[in-house]
């Protein structure tokens, strides 16, 4: 059973005076194209559960008339996943580079060049570590969806061959028996 | 502002319920065409039958009545209070029909032509000991509304109690399935009307097993603010109602909805599966259900009423996807919990049916053509999304909690005609799972909308042409 | 209660909760809360089995990454940043009022939540509700590898997935089929609480609804 | 020592052979010395000046990565040398981030297609099935299989057919020019004259095959067939693009399978998975088992680059290290790949690690042009030797610093 990691990183995101949102816009927009479908993160199999949000302005506690505020706003990545983090971060920046540069390539203090490996050493300059994590479950992505596949096709057999005869019994099951022991899983995110 | 003793004066009759003592009823959808002929409707209406009167005056006729936000529009109120009814309410029925499942057969462009438009305004319930009472306050009701301006019945439903009698066959295969003694019956041939909710301050007695678990594992009756609004509810907060309090105040939000049922379809289906599984037709039909005919729990029980589901985790005994079970969980979701997790979600249900009893051997068409059967379903609630939507949603469209992944409901779910639903097994007491595939619409929804049902002062000064609530 | 849709894809949904800390005592105190938490079994949480992941983290507020020169420091927020995170199955409404109702839940939630500034504990449920609502983050991107798949149905599956293995073994030689058919109809019952379908549907109406109630969400 | 079947032919190369004590040496340093040293290295200095030298080692992962990244920051040495050896115009492997470099990229893969690769598989396996069933249990797995493959593919895929008599010169040829290449950079008069006369022979083979084609027309299967009937480039840039491919090709491709079959069969995970492999016929588990080979082991110990201003590493990270202008870097990909901290338990066979660890082919730009080709033959060229289930174990035996014969008895 592999490890599970709670990933959990806070970016500066660049607030430029000339043009006061042009790099947050981008972040958006970028964010709302793959918001429905087409995750970069439906490629990374190692990925449980994802979000990112733009944390505008930080919420003072109610009453706290004092003007407390954050001057730059920041981007929260939440994530958990399977395995190490890097295997994770190596692998989004292969599958959607153009993502990684669009989101945290617009953050502060994210470096000129292209290259995963300016990507691992931003988010680890941006990452917390010792989270109170708490997993429901203690599967892999890939067993997750082996399982909840599994359960449908026995569920699907069972129902079919309802009132049969044993000898059809056992010639169908037979039959499905491979259909059940190795079925084929659906990608992440199609379940 | 609220108080612990309820003033039973000034709660409408269907509170209590109009048990076999008024059997007849009739329903009435009015709409006036402005202000002053609603006023003058409801005057007309008044003094609508009180829960307290149910109890001891005992009227031959008992009227009661609720408002759509249509009616309660059409009323001129002040905006205050028109922006302080909440959404659900506002919605509507037909515009929450994705989230009620009210999809295929059941979508709101099937459903009668008087849900359309917003022509409701009023809903007004009258039920009577007998035919001819009905009848003559029937006659001078509609002679009364032909002769005044403005007002409309845009539909009617004759609405009747069933009760079940041994000469009367309502069995599938298995005669003893028939229930002995006389029972409340709807056109399934199942046992209606029980497992409501007893009511802290309204309740007589206390009911065991209606009510709610608490920690230690004893049932304990509702706290009135559940299904009244202006009280104090299971969170010990009074639930958010509509402003002013005297408008809301002892009353509640209603559902009304025509649910047909098809009997030769549910009858035809089972005997089906029965044959395909080599299995008791009755028998399937009770674990779907989740009761016996005559109302007896699959589970070992006290009574009728007081048993609980926690020593059953995997539904072998009582299946967890059965329509009981679904609607009233109990304790279902694990006995250290009680019913904490149900008891936000419980639904006061007023029912009643329509159409005649289809006995045994004998097909809908022969009975009454194309009148149908069916059921009258009113649920009462302090909050429709809360109660009634989320009943409707999670528990009877949706199987999570119950650990049957999308199954729905097998006799009221919206089924896309490749449902299924699997009655466990059990290997310990020797009997095989059974799994009813290719589920049919057997309830199909024909209408209905969301209501308001005020209290009786506050219909009273609704009615009065005192300023008042107007704007 | 109205409800406000969501518009991410499948049966989870996801929660920040971002609470404000002072720092000094709360600082030390939250920490030791969490280390407590740490070594807690949650086994009253596992047993509600809505919740896929979950997790609580203290944040410093003057440690904030500052990775440039121009950025400016961070001199006017004198509080730490309690992040909660959550993906959990049915309506807000609904896994608010678990959270409350259940006494365990409640407790575990007051101490993790104590040292927030201005937390009104669990209950009265109507103002944990709202201080809960008022200290959410809205999503920006959601990603979810089993969208239609919740935590009991993953749970299901594991239990269901022994079975299956085992049975898988036990039948891989040819029987006697009256055999075969007594060792499948026991385990068909065996298995059959578990046997519900699951997945993605393509119009399921039960996953329209989760929604904050509109009281909260004005 | 008595030469391994089949090696008889390539007797004229092996009187150069080194001695046996030298050999010893030789072996003791590239398989022990260096890859210890840069261990160290990786750990203490992953970025450093090798005293009394303008250059640099980079032995870290996340660093080696980062100047392969920065290619612009960070350009190729080879230029030098290629302009020693009549090339022109020059290759991709010598090219910076320029214009002429994307350009010379569409055009190779205009000529070396996407969907030439099943013919490569299909050569390769002709070949070394042809190969194993004829050797009768006993191969010397480097030069009677491997070479072959490779010219087989070189012959009928490039339509480079080597002439017998030339087969020996042209291979010694290659190596030598690759060393040259890729090696000590070294630009002392005597060294560039003995890699000018190495090169003869290789461009003789090249353009005779040019020659030879205009005469006869090669299939369109064929690279020189295809370029002369489509007019893709003309004959000067195809003698070019050749060359470049072959230097690629054929030297690399003796070290990496080498290598590789070294490491499976002398390490009991990698020798059951590869087994395991063959047998299903999971070709896609072969070639990640053999790429896991690799990266325990090694095609190079690693790769040149130069920094033309003064640069930094390290960007974004705690620790930086500054580059001087016109220092010589050497990255070594070998080192990276058993970094701890990038990749868990380094010296462990496992072959399923994340793709992303893998250095094999190089990294970014640069990365090897010619790497679905090298695939292609190396699942077809292991897969048949581990159907047919050779013993474990075996050493391989070092001509220099290359691995020359490896030794296989398996069943027929």
């Amino acid at each position: 059973m592999t490890d599970h990691s709670f990933l959990t990183v806070i970016s500066p995101i660049e607030h430029r005076r000339n043009d006061p949102d042009g790099r947050e816009a981008t972040i958006r927009k970028t964010l709302l194209a793959h918001e429905q479908d087409d995750s970069p993160f439906a490629d990374c199999p190692m990925v449980h559960m994802a979000r990112i949000q733009i944390l505008d302005q930080a919420v003072p506690p109610m009453g706290d008339t004092s003007g407390a505020a954050l001057k730059t706003k920041y981007l929260l990545f939440a994530i958990d996943i399977d395995g190490r983090v890097d295997d994770f971060l190596d692998s989004l920046y292969r599958r959607d580079a153009d993502f990684v540069h669009n989101v945290w390539g617009q953050c502060i203090g994210y470096p000129d060049f292209r290259g995963a490996v300016f990507f691992r050493r931003y988010i680890d300059a941006c990452s917390f570590s010792n989270p109170l994590g708490y997993a429901g479950f203690d599967l892999s992505v890939g067993d997750t969806l082996l399982m909840l596949t599994r359960k449908n096709v026995l569920a699907d057999f069972v129902s079919a061959h309802q009132g049969k005869s044993d000898k059809e019994l056992q010639a169908a099951w037979r039959k499905s028996r491979a259909d059940l022991a190795t079925p084929n899983l659906p990608k992440p995110e199609s379940f | 502002m609220s108080s612990t003793t309820i003033n039973t004066k000034d709660i409408q009759g269907i509170f209590k319920g109009f048990g076999l003592a008024w059997p007849k009823g009739r329903f009435f959808f009015l709409n006036y065409k402005s202000d002053k002929a609603g006023r003058a409707l409801l005057k007309h209406l008044c003094p609508l039958t009180s829960f307290h009167d149910l109890k001891t005056v005992k009227p031959d006729v008992c009227v009661n009545a609720a408002f759509t936000c249509a009616g309660l529009e059409a009323l001129a109120l002040d905006n205050d209070l028109l922006y302080s009814l909440p959404e659900d309410f506002r919605d509507g029925m037909r515009r929450r029909a994705s989230i009620n499942g009210d999809a295929g057969d059941s979508a709101p462009e099937h459903w009668e032509d008087i849900w359309e438009g917003h022509q409701v305004h009023l809903w007004v319930g009258v039920y009577a000991r007998t035919d001819a009472q009905l009848k003559d306050w029937d006659k001078a009701f509609t002679t009364w509304v032909s002769k005044t301006k403005g007002i409309s019945i845009v539909g009617s439903q004759d609405v009747s109690r069933l009760v079940s009698s041994p000469d009367v066959p309502v069995y599938l295969e298995d005669k003893d399935s028939q229930p002995q003694k006389p029972v409340l019956l709807e056109h399934f041939g199942f046992r209606d009307g029980i497992g409501n909710p007893p009511i802290k301050g309204l309740n007589d007695k206390h009911i065991t097993g209606g009510g709610r678990i608490n920690a230690k594992g004893e049932w304990e009756d509702f706290p009135a603010g559940e299904f009244l609004l202006g009280h104090v509810d299971t969170n010990g907060e009074i639930p958010v109602a509509p402003k002013p309090d005297g408008f809301s105040r002892n009353g509640s939000f209603m559902v009304l909805r025509k649910l047909e049922q098809n009997v030769d379809l549910w009858r035809d289906y089972m005997k089906g599966q029965a044959k395909k599984l080599d299995a008791d037709a009755d028998d399937i039909a009770s674990r779907m259900v989740g009761r016996r005919r005559d109302g007896t729990p699959l589970m070992p029980a006290h009574d009728d009423f007081d048993f609980k589901y926690s020593s059953d985790p995997e539904g072998r005994v009582c299946p967890l996807g059965s329509h009981m079970r679904r609607t009233n969980p109990r304790d279902s979701f694990g006995a250290d919990f009680g019913s904490l997790l149900v008891d936000r979600h419980r639904i006061l249900r007023r029912a009643i049916t329509y159409g005649e009893l289809v006995p045994t051997g004998k097909t809908q068409a022969e009975v009454n053509g194309e009148e149908g059967q069916g059921l009258m379903f009113i649920v009462l609630n302090a909050s429709i999304s809360r109660q009634f939507e989320f009943v409707q949603q999670q528990w009877v469209n949706y199987g999570n909690e119950f650990d049957q992944g999308n199954d729905r409901d097998p006799i009221i779910g919206t089924q896309c005609g490749h449902d299924q639903m699997v009655i466990p097994g059990d290997n310990a007491a020797g009997r095989e799972t059974m799994v009813c595939d290719a589920l049919q619409q057997f309830v199909v929804c024909k209408g209905g909308d969301y209501f308001f049902l005020p209290s009786i002062s506050a219909f009273e000064a609704l009615a009065s042409d005192a300023q008042g609530w107007r704007r | 209660m109205p409800l406000v849709p969501i518009h991410f894809k499948g049966k989870s949904n996801p929660l920040t909760v971002i609470t404000p800390v002072k720092r000094g005592w709360g600082r030390f105190l939250t920490n030791a809360i969490l280390f407590v938490f740490h070594h807690l079994p949650l086994g009253v949480v596992k047993q509600l089995a809505f919740i896929h992941f979950a997790r609580w983290i203290l944040i410093k507020g003057n440690k904030l990454p500052r990775l440039s020169e121009d950025q400016p420091v961070e001199d006017n927020w004198p509080y730490d940043f309690y992040v909660f995170t959550t993906n959990f199955n049915g309506s807000w409404d609904q896994y608010i009022d678990a959270f409350g109702r259940i006494h365990a839940v409640s407790k575990g939630l007051n101490m993790l939540w104590y040292t927030s500034e201005g937390f009104p504990g669990p209950w009265p449920m109507r103002l944990f509700k709202r201080y809960i609502h008022y200290f959410t983050a809205p999503q920006h991107l959601y990603y979810n590898a089993y969208p239609g798949a919740t935590v009991r149905d993953i749970d299901a599956a594991t239990k269901l997935n022994a079975e299956i293995e085992a049975f898988l073994e036990d039948t891989k030689d040819e029987m006697d089929d009256a055999e075969f058919g007594r060792r499948y109809r026991a385990f068909v019952n065996q298995v059959s609480p578990w046997l519900g379908k699951t997945g993605l549907e393509e119009k399921h109406e039960a996953l329209a609804h989760r929604a904050v109630p509109m009281e909260l969400s004005q | 020592m008595k030469p391994a079947a089949g090696t008889e032919k390539l007797s004229t190369h092996q009187d150069k052979r080194p001695g046996p004590i030298a050999q010893f040496l030789t072996t003791l340093v590239v398989r022990r010395i260096i890859p210890g040293t840069f261990a160290i290295l990786r750990r203490f200095a992953p970025a450093f000046r090798f005293p009394f030298t303008n250059t640099v080692i980079v032995t870290s992962f996340d660093l080696v990565q980062e100047v392969f990244s920065r290619q612009k920051d960070f350009p190729v040495p080879y230029q030098r040398q290629v302009d020693y050896l009549d090339w022109e115009p020059t290759f991709l492997l010598a090219m910076k981030d320029t214009p002429a470099y994307w350009e010379t990229l569409e055009n190779v893969k205009k000529l070396w297609r996407t969907e030439d690769l099943k013919f490569v598989g299909e050569i390769a396996n002709e070949v070394s099935n042809d190969r194993l069933d004829k050797a009768n249990g006993k191969i010397d797995a480097i030069q009677d299989l491997m070479v072959p493959v490779t010219e087989a593919v070189i012959d009928r895929y490039y339509g480079v057919p080597i002439p017998l008599e030339k087969r020996a010169a042209f291979f010694n040829g290659c190596m030598h020019v690759a060393g040259f290449l890729f090696g000590a950079q070294s630009t002392a008069p005597k060294v560039v004259a003995a890699a000018q006369e190495a090169v003869k022979i290789v461009w003789e083979v090249i353009d005779g095959a040019i020659a030879a084609a205009h005469k006869n027309p090669l299939p369109d299967t064929t690279i020189i067939g295809r370029c002369h009937k489509d007019k893709i480039v003309d004959d000067q840039a195809l003698r070019s693009y050749l060359m470049g491919m072959i230097m690629g090709y054929l030297p690399t491709n003796t070290l990496a399978n080498g290598h590789a079959l070294d490491v499976i069969m002398n390490n009991s995970d990698a020798y059951k998975t590869a087994i395991g492999a063959a047998e299903a016929d999971d070709s896609d588990l072969m070639l990640r088992s053999v790429h896991e080979a690799l990266r325990i082991s090694y095609i190079l110990p690693g790769l040149w680059r130069t920094a033309p201003v003064d640069q930094e590493i390290g960007i974004g990270s705690k620790k930086t290290y500054k580059i001087k202008k016109d220092q010589l870097i050497y990255i070594s990909g070998m080192s990276a790949m058993k970094d701890k901290r990038r990749i868990v338990d380094p010296n462990k066979f496992d072959p399923n690690r994340s793709p992303d660890v893998y250095m094999v082919y190089g990294y970014h730009f640069h990365y090897c042009v010619g790497d679905k080709i090298a695939d292609t033959m190396m699942e077809e060229i292991f897969t048949a030797i581990f159907k047919r289930k050779p013993k474990a174990g075996g050493k391989m035996i070092y001509n220099g610093n290359f691995p020359w014969n490896f030794n296989l008895s398996y069943k027929n």
